[in-house]
């Protein structure tokens, strides 16, 4: 572990932020939802799938990541946009449906656009693929040293776009790093019946290009891969494939009964927490105190708590602002 | 005797159970149809019953598994294949448009495709652009493909039965709205009268759902709902609307549509799909072109603005027919 | 000063290789465009005169070009690709409907998607139901895309270069039969003047290709041809059709529509298309919904007659808007 | 080469027979399209792929299956259904447009159905691979030892129904055999830069599943390799892939100008006929006399002029039939 101080600090702020956002947006989202869950009620209506637990995946990808690299996530984006740096007024106010937000309220919680950190995301599984290579590909024609990376649920990586995908970008030599985040569920169907292979890393063979399986929770373990992965993109020595083992520590989707889990297994993978097993990786080095873990989280907290007031003291678009933005 | 009340999903899966007690070929392929009960409840109870090898949960890959029923189907099974959302059809629209529907005529009759792709539709809860669409108006501008929206528990065991038993493929669209789901918006019109004893409804019946002769409502899904909503506001002000239910969209049901006109002389369309170029359309062209004669006023179309479905709720609620506008635009027709 | 004669599939061409050269950020991606010059012509010569890093062939995997295409838009480039067949959409229709189309409205307005996607649509020859279809009706249903049918070589060449300067998705179909291709059908009007210059022709404007006072046709495409054809065989009985020419579906211009219809009183719609829930039917919806006082007889629809398209030659042509049915139907109204 | 005199034969027969149709059928498409080439003429309208070259593949795969076995085509199928069995008037009558075609004159050359042998093809670039995933789980769920087969080109490979088909065989373990037929080229774009991997046998790993490369050219080698993939399949082993190399004589369709293959290419594939190379080893054999090969060529030109009488002389649909068996 030849990483230093500053690395670590930044990873474990990241991930601490990340953490931060989704507990309170885990408490919020059923505000106005209650006694009777009313997915439509509330002061953040729709689908909620938070990121709770995978932190060190966008974390240690998107730390070697610039601001004019790119970015697609998916359906659980607010760790990928949180990690590439994200305004998270901004966001939370997309979130809250409000005129102030990243896409002025028309996106939501699964459709985060920001042209600032070339990041999108959005909510059709394994769609955002091809919407990276094609960032890949723009940077490779404008002879640029940037990178793209798509991150994928290992759900997506059974879906024909993700085939065409990497084969594209590795005929084309693209700089793009495909980050699969095998959490081990697609909603509620195990990786074991949908999965052709145990691990995602087998199918680098089938288009020539590097791929490696990392311990998602450990997120130096993800930072060097993604270090090696995001280099060689740059160098221009084309695409790679990253699998990381993590899990969702919240269920698919808010409300999810996780009625097809098996008995302890939730409960033996929050021993794994991402951000427990960094500071105690840094705490063993003296490089991190339980004062200053505590003084993190509350500066986290206060960050969040910041940017929801900020949220909900903006307004909402007016009823008639639905008929723009349609065309250009 | 009490009737037994179900919600519509409830209805939906025991329609299912009962065609595969009766039918050992009917089988269901899907995400999360099987422990999960399906995303909306229509599989709910099925894998305890019929097991997995019946009841499959897939890896997310629809151009596969719903190519896959096609293929079933040619070998003479009668799959149930479920699309979780309207919206992803869009990875799977070849094995839709291309062969489910053409395989039949571009056989020239020799080869059957009895399937049923069951897809949740619709929005009304936030869940914005890529999860609310209703795309029924697309599919059946595809010649091939039969189209079912229930808007009632009885209705929707009904047609799914219907739609198992017939020799062609059928995209059943339900609205999450209608299903009866504890954590949507309540909604008494959910939960009705199911008999226990399979039964079918037919296709290209549309049913009157409430008589009238100021106006007539023509609606489907969660809009007809809303619209019989509307009727009784309506009633209440002495405008006495026909509220006409189309149950398919293909089949479709000109003539009930153009008798009621006939007697109201006044159409208001309540659609919850794209306005333009899909059902609304459609139902005017037909009705200005059979039975131009007895419009007093033009077809009036309430359906969403050819927007993509926005997230913030004012302007979602903005988008959608809503209790008032229908009520407005009935108003607004029986007067003139 | 002669002027210069082109076939529609070089007009398309040179304004690709105009704009290409105008601006850096303009390349072309799709399937045999390179050396073949694209089945139907429209990349010929371009892989000579630009190279493959712009002119690039690709794989057959339409949803991960298309995607690509749409991500290198986001990065601010203007990809135009190639889906060599309308029919060929489905495998990628989610890429269009849910991303190209949507982006821009789910960014808020903050991410603009300019990139054209070139389509070849129709039958006529043969091609049976997987490769003859049009399919513009279905994705004008879609808010978000703007829709180009040319019909003449002039038009072809200023609506894509409109279609490459525009900051929105823009799906250009144009009509196998219109390229003046040397395997296909001799068509004289797949011929035609063509400026050198680079020029443009404005979106939403239709084109009254002939006037008239008797009846309107309305059409797009080959039809519209054919329409052409029939006009001057009904002004050989006397009747004066007026020909208009729909140039982009979305916008659709309403206004031309609407006058013509006041000033002759009927309307002919003859779409290549099937004919429900598509094009045709929002045609004559908007008329009867805005012009209803006018109309003397009901609009009248020549479409595909929701069939997939047949292969042997009497059933083809048997389902294909003629010139006889063209003409027959546009009598039959004006002597109404 | 340990295989029969009576196997051979019917490799060779089978060979001939679909290189006599096509023979026939690339002077026959001709007919009332020239001088000046209109498609939408003669007595077959529309495009029109040949097999020719490719006759060892679909002949050595086909020969392990029964009438009761699934096979999925492609746009260039007269091959698979001729080896698979097809009533040569049927299908000729069907190209011709007949209402006594296999489909009554509503298919076409490209979308060939006989139920009765449990064959489809169509237009659609790898839309007939799942149908076959779909046919091999009816068979499955039906407790038979049949097995299904979905041809494809090595073009097709590259798209994703192939992917997730594949990965659905696999996680299913049903009897599918893949057969990808490596004619180098996608109409004009060649495997080179469309595909990411020298052979596509490299992607049996993405499913965990057998693969092998065969001389396409070769029955014998097609016939061994199909013998081990259709053995397996009907002793429920599961899914495998098989790609042959090979080559199409007669460019992608009829009109082609083949303006994009490299000097002496087609010549020197041609020059691996795959009917000469078995009547090559079959004469060393003495299993086969130039007597014998000759009046196997004159038998089977035979059969093709019967069945293009019966063609030429069947009637056509009514147009008005074009508005039926839209629904059953
Ligand atoms: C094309 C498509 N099919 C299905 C869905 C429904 N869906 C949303 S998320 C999800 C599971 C995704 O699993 P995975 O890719 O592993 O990501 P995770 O949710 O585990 O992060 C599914 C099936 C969808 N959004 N898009
Ligand atoms: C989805 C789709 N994309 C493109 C095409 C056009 N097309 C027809 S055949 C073909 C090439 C197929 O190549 P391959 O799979 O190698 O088969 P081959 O023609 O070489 O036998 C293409 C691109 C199509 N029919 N379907
Ligand atoms: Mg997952
Ligand atoms: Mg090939």
């Amino acid at each position: 572990m030849a990483l230093s101080k500053e690395v670590l600090l930044d990873l474990y702020r990241t991930m601490s932020k990340i953490r931060a956002v989704e507990d309170r947006l885990g408490v919020v989202y059923y505000e106005g939802k209650l006694p009777a869950f009313d997915i439509a009620a509330g002061v953040i209506p729709g689908e909620m799938h938070l990121y709770t637990g995978q932190e060190a995946v966008a974390t240690g990808v998107c730390a070697h990541l610039r601001k004019d690299d790119w970015v697609s996530g998916t359906h659980r984006s607010h760790g990928h946009i949180i990690a590439k740096g994200v305004d998270l007024k901004k966001m939370m106010a997309e979130i809250f449906g409000r005129k102030t937000g990243l896409c002025h309220g028309y996106g939501g919680h699964m459709h985060l656009f920001d042209p600032d950190l070339h990041f999108g995301c959005g909510g059709i599984v394994a769609a955002g693929i091809p919407q990276a290579v094609g960032g890949a590909l723009a940077m490779k024609k404008h002879n640029e040293d940037r990178v793209a990376v798509a991150f994928l649920g290992e759900g997506a990586a059974n879906a024909g776009a993700f085939h065409e995908s990497m084969n594209l970008a590795a005929v084309w030599k693209l700089p793009l790093v495909a980050v699969i985040e095998d959490n081990l569920y697609a909603i509620s169907v195990p990786k074991t019946i949908s999965t052709s292979v145990e691990s995602n890393v087998k199918r680098g063979v089938a288009y020539g290009i590097p791929a490696v399986q990392v311990d998602g929770q450990d997120v130096i373990a993800v930072y060097e891969a993604a270090q090696e992965a995001v280099a060689r993109a740059r160098r221009g020595e084309g695409p790679s494939l990253i699998e990381a083992a993590c899990y969702r520590f919240r269920g698919h989707f808010e409300g999810d009964a996780e009625g097809y889990l098996s008995k302890g297994e939730k409960e033996s993978w929050k021993e794994k927490d991402p951000i427990v097993i960094l500071g105690e990786k840094m705490k063993a080095k003296g490089w991190l105190t339980d004062a200053e873990a505590e003084s993190i989280q509350v500066e986290m907290t206060g960050l969040v708590a910041e940017a929801e007031t900020f949220a909900r003291e903006s307004p909402f678009p007016a009823p008639e602002e639905a008929l723009e933005n349609v065309f250009a | 005797m009490t009737e037994r009340l179900l919600t519509q999903s409830k209805a939906i899966a025991e329609a299912i159970a009962q065609e595969m007690e009766r039918d050992q070929d009917v089988f269901v392929m899907g995400e999360d149809i099987g422990a999960y009960g399906g995303i909306f409840g229509a599989t709910e109870g099925l894998l305890q019953k019929f097991g997995p090898e019946r009841i499959m949960d897939t890896p997310i890959s629809e151009t596969g598994f719903v190519g896959a029923g096609i293929g079933a189907a040619m070998e003479g099974m009668r799959p149930i294949v479920e699309i979780m959302f309207a919206d992803f059809t869009g990875v799977v629209t070849d094995q839709l448009i291309n062969h489910m529907a053409k395989i039949h005529y571009m056989s020239g009759g020799t080869v059957k495709i009895p399937m049923v792709v069951m897809l949740a539709m619709g929005g009304g809860y936030g869940d914005a652009a890529q999860h609310s669409q209703c795309l029924y108006g697309m599919f059946a501008h595809i010649p091939g493909i039969k189209i079912v929206v229930p808007s009632s528990p009885y209705d929707a065991k009904g047609l799914m039965i219907q739609a198992i038993r017939d020799d062609n493929p059928v995209m059943y669209f339900f609205h999450k709205g209608t299903q009866g789901l504890g954590w949507m918006t309540p909604n008494p019109r959910a939960t009705g009268p199911v008999p226990e004893v399979p039964y079918t409804i037919p296709f290209g019946v549309a049913d009157i759902k409430r008589e009238g002769k100021d106006v007539t409502i023509v609606s489907l899904g969660l809009m007809l709902q809303r619209s019989l909503d509307a009727a009784e506001k309506l009633a209440a002000e002495g405008i006495e609307a026909e509220v006409i239910d189309l149950r398919t969209v293909v089949p479709l049901d000109k003539k009930t549509i153009i008798q009621s006109v006939q007697k109201t002389h006044r159409l208001l369309i309540v659609d919850e799909d794209y306005k333009s170029f899909g059902l609304s359309g459609e139902l005017s062209a037909i009705v200005a072109e059979e039975a131009l004669e007895y419009l007093d006023t033009p077809v009036k179309r309430l359906a969403v603005p050819d927007v993509p479905i926005p997230y913030s709720r004012p302007m979602e609620q903005f988008i959608q027919p809503s209790l008032e506008t229908i009520v407005a635009n009935a108003r607004g027709l029986a007067a003139a």
